[in-house]
């Protein structure tokens, strides 16, 4: 270890606050950049579950129901279309 | 000999098929009409017959022979006169001396508007203009999108005569039109709507 | 070798491949990553001239160097997409073409925040950061062309012409700008003669490229899933995994 | 068909034919000729208004203010080189002629680069004088504008052949273009810098038509794949 105590790893002889705020940011944005995709692989994994249950509970519903089931699935693609 | 053969076609717009599993076959001496209803995808089927689009269209398509296609734009250079126009066609395969470039012109009833930049023209004469293009090209096969769109009746019955007399003389013509067909048996009809995928 | 290679462009397999690879390389990329972090923070000597504030060339540096690799991975897929028309390259190309930037991004951003304790202000126009400004300007360019077509198809093709073009300027646009400020300090690392800095600070810094290239291939690789699966999200193999996992 | 059997259009021909049709339809709207050079002269006529009219300060950044302006001309004019083959449908025939596309874009390229970069240079040194280019640099200038400007303008085409399609294409041209445009910018601007100096601005000059060798070669190769692709997004 090259520093003796924390307050010196804080202070870095001056030049801690910027090493800190370097790493910091970077931090954050590989961070971000590991979150964002496995985020939207979960939302569109919830998206085809919901939509497969759907798509069954509609096969066997009565086709007034059907007409509203399908109306809502068309919704939801758009709202996912527009996030796509 | 077949000028133009197409297998399993395939035409996509944007991640939704369109239209599937199109075979065809256009021999020499054959006139073949497009048929579908509105957006069913004529137009792009018979842009990718004649070469223009590469993306979303599956399955082979070859052309035996040059092609001509004569779109809804008509290609003209709104500032140049129709002789200028015609001369330097930028798909034009032959060089065309002016004296054939006059006899177009006069054949789709245009002869005084030589020196006319087409930008003055109405629409009906630029089509005409566009159309001239039929007789000055060697190319055998010819791709015809809405050709009798803003044509008045002559306009119509010069084009009936010009596909007719190229077929006779061993081209081939595919052309889409919402009119129903206009060479009774002698053409052959491809309808789209058996083909639209689900 | 070639069946593997033709695997990788079929969407179900190279799914299954990916994640996997993603299952054990998250762990590693991080682990190796923090080890560099601290490594380089804490252990390695400061640099005499500089001091302290040269503790950020374990980030700079490996940022700059991938992002410039980076560039031409995305290149690459973009010509095999243009050359051979796999659609996977088209969705590899679309998925590196922002890591890459943001990558480029952090390389710029640590390097404005080094240079002011070193040349006291925030921006200094010297050689290197002014090309990878310029390659950052490269990156936000093939962003912008892909966002701009409605038809995903065409820009992933449009982008490949792009990303090909730009891979031909980036060694003019380097060059050029050397010749035209050349002050710079000489590249720290130069593989080919002895590097400039000393084994102590030298093993932090190689260890923190190869997690930030972990890193990269990770992000694209995540990148590809997310698309792929709504590509073919009416196809059965998605339906099953979803259904299943 | 009553077409007698001439020969096919050899490929010199159909780039004559392509160069002349391009040309014509510029020379055919003086306009469009005009604005560059008035767009070049008003926004050189900006800098002494901003900068103070000290001759001294003008004439030593007198080199860099003509070099960025021409390159934001060029910008502007490579917008409209395929624009309008793409509104009236030539592009869809320039891509069914038997020759190969990329040769008879460089064509279009080429007649465009007559009508706006190539008269640029010829009238740039004139304007040179309002921000007091020593005058022992304006035959640099005008040598490193006409390399120059042939290769902004090769460049440019790419980027005007990727955006045609896009409506609002004309920011994007800009965003994805200008990078390329950098070492041409440092080339050309350094040559008039060392000519202004009396250092020796060939070995720059040399550099320049190297660059301008290499678009000539390359860039109608991307043109060609662009067009291509605008179409098929069109």
């Amino acid at each position: 270890m090259y520093f003796d105590s924390l307050t010196a790893v804080a202070h870095m002889d001056g030049h801690g606050i910027y090493v800190w705020l370097a790493y910091a940011i970077t931090m954050v944005l590989l961070s971000w950049l590991l979150w964002s995709p496995s985020r939207e692989l979960r939302k569109r994994k919830l998206w085809i579950v919901a939509e497969a249950r759907r798509r069954a509970a509609s096969t066997n519903a009565t086709p007034e129901a059907e007409t509203q089931s399908e109306q809502a699935m068309s919704t939801d693609r758009a709202q996912m279309e527009t996030q796509g | 000999m077949s000028l133009l053969d197409a297998k399993d076609v395939a035409i996509e717009r944007g991640d939704r098929s369109l239209l599937r599993g199109i075979s065809l076959s256009v021999e020499a001496g054959e006139l073949w009409q497009l048929i579908g209803p509105n957006g069913v995808g004529k137009s792009s089927l018979i842009r990718a017959l004649a070469g223009l689009a590469r993306l979303g269209v599956d399955g082979d398509i070859c052309r035996s022979a040059a092609a001509l296609y004569i779109g809804h734009s008509s290609a003209l250079k709104r500032a140049l006169t129709p002789v200028d126009n015609l001369r330097c066609h930028p798909a034009c395969d032959v060089t065309v001396g002016d004296e054939q470039i006059a006899q177009a012109l006069q054949s789709v009833s245009l002869a005084g508007y030589e020196s006319v930049p087409v930008g003055a023209l109405s629409a009906g004469q630029q089509r005409r203009v566009a159309l001239a293009r039929l007789l000055l090209s060697d190319a055998r096969l010819w791709f015809l999108d809405e050709p009798f769109t803003a044509l008045d009746a002559m306009g119509c019955e010069w084009l009936e005569q010009q596909i007719a007399e190229h077929i006779q003389l061993g081209g081939a013509v595919l052309f889409t039109s919402h009119q129903q067909s206009r060479f009774g048996a002698q053409q052959h009809n491809l309808d789209l709507s058996l083909y639209v995928s689900a | 070798m070639w069946s593997f290679i033709h695997k990788l462009g079929s969407p179900p397999w190279f799914f299954r491949f990916s994640g996997n690879v993603v299952k054990w390389l998250l762990p590693v990329t991080i682990a190796v990553l923090f080890v560099g972090a601290f490594w380089g923070l804490l252990v390695a000597p400061p640099d005499y001239r500089q001091g302290n504030s040269y503790r950020i060339i374990y980030i700079h540096v490996p940022a700059a160097v991938v992002s410039l690799a980076g560039y031409y991975v995305m290149a690459l897929a973009g010509a095999i997409s243009l050359i051979w028309r796999i659609k996977m390259a088209d969705i590899a190309m679309k998925a590196a073409a922002p890591v890459g930037a943001v990558l480029t991004g952090i390389a710029l951003v640590t390097g404005a925040i080094w240079g002011k304790p070193t040349w006291g202000t925030w921006w200094v126009w010297d050689a290197r950061i002014t090309s990878m400004l310029i390659l950052f300007f490269l990156y936000l360019g093939v962003v912008a062309l892909f966002e701009a077509y409605e038809n995903k198809a065409a820009a992933a093709k449009a982008c490949a012409v792009l990303s090909l073009v730009g891979t031909v300027n980036i060694p003019i646009i380097y060059k050029s700008v050397d010749w035209w400020y050349s002050l710079h300090q000489p590249a720290s690392i130069k593989f080919t003669g002895e590097s400039a800095i000393d084994a102590s600070m030298l093993y932090p810094l190689l260890l923190m490229i190869t997690a930030f290239y972990g890193l990269f291939a990770l992000v694209v690789m995540m990148n590809m899933r997310a698309d792929l699966v709504w590509h073919h999200r009416q196809s059965s193999w998605v339906r099953q995994w979803a259904g299943f996992e | 068909m009553s077409v007698p059997d001439s020969d096919s259009l050899s490929l010199g021909a159909a780039f004559y034919r392509q160069f002349l049709r391009h040309g014509k339809a510029l020379i055919s709207s003086p306009a469009d000729l005009v604005n560059p050079l008035l767009f070049f002269f008003m926004v050189i006529t900006l800098f002494p208004l901003g900068l103070g009219p000290d001759p001294e300060r003008l004439s030593q950044m007198a080199p860099g203010i003509l070099w960025v302006v021409a390159l934001l001309a060029s910008l502007m004019v490579s917008g409209k080189l395929f624009a309008s083959d793409f509104e009236d449908g030539s592009l869809e025939q320039l891509c069914l002629a038997p020759q190969p596309l990329a040769i008879l874009a460089l064509a279009e390229v080429l007649a465009h680069w007559l009508g706006t970069g190539f008269l640029l240079s010829m009238v740039s040194p004139l304007f040179a004088v309002l921000v007091g280019l020593p005058t022992q640099a304006l035959p640099v200038l005008f040598m490193s504008l006409l390399l120059g400007s042939l290769c902004l303008t090769l460049i440019g085409a790419v980027g005007s052949a990727l955006t045609v399609s896009i409506r609002r294409g004309g920011v994007l041209l800009s965003v994805i273009i200008i990078p390329l445009h950098v070492p041409v910018l440092l080339f050309g601007s350094t040559a008039v810098v060392e000519a202004a100096r009396d250092g020796n601005p060939v070995s720059w000059l040399a550099l320049l038509a190297a660059l301008v060798l290499m678009s000539l070669a390359l860039a109608p190769l991307a043109i060609g794949a662009a067009l291509r692709i605008s179409l098929d997004n069109g």
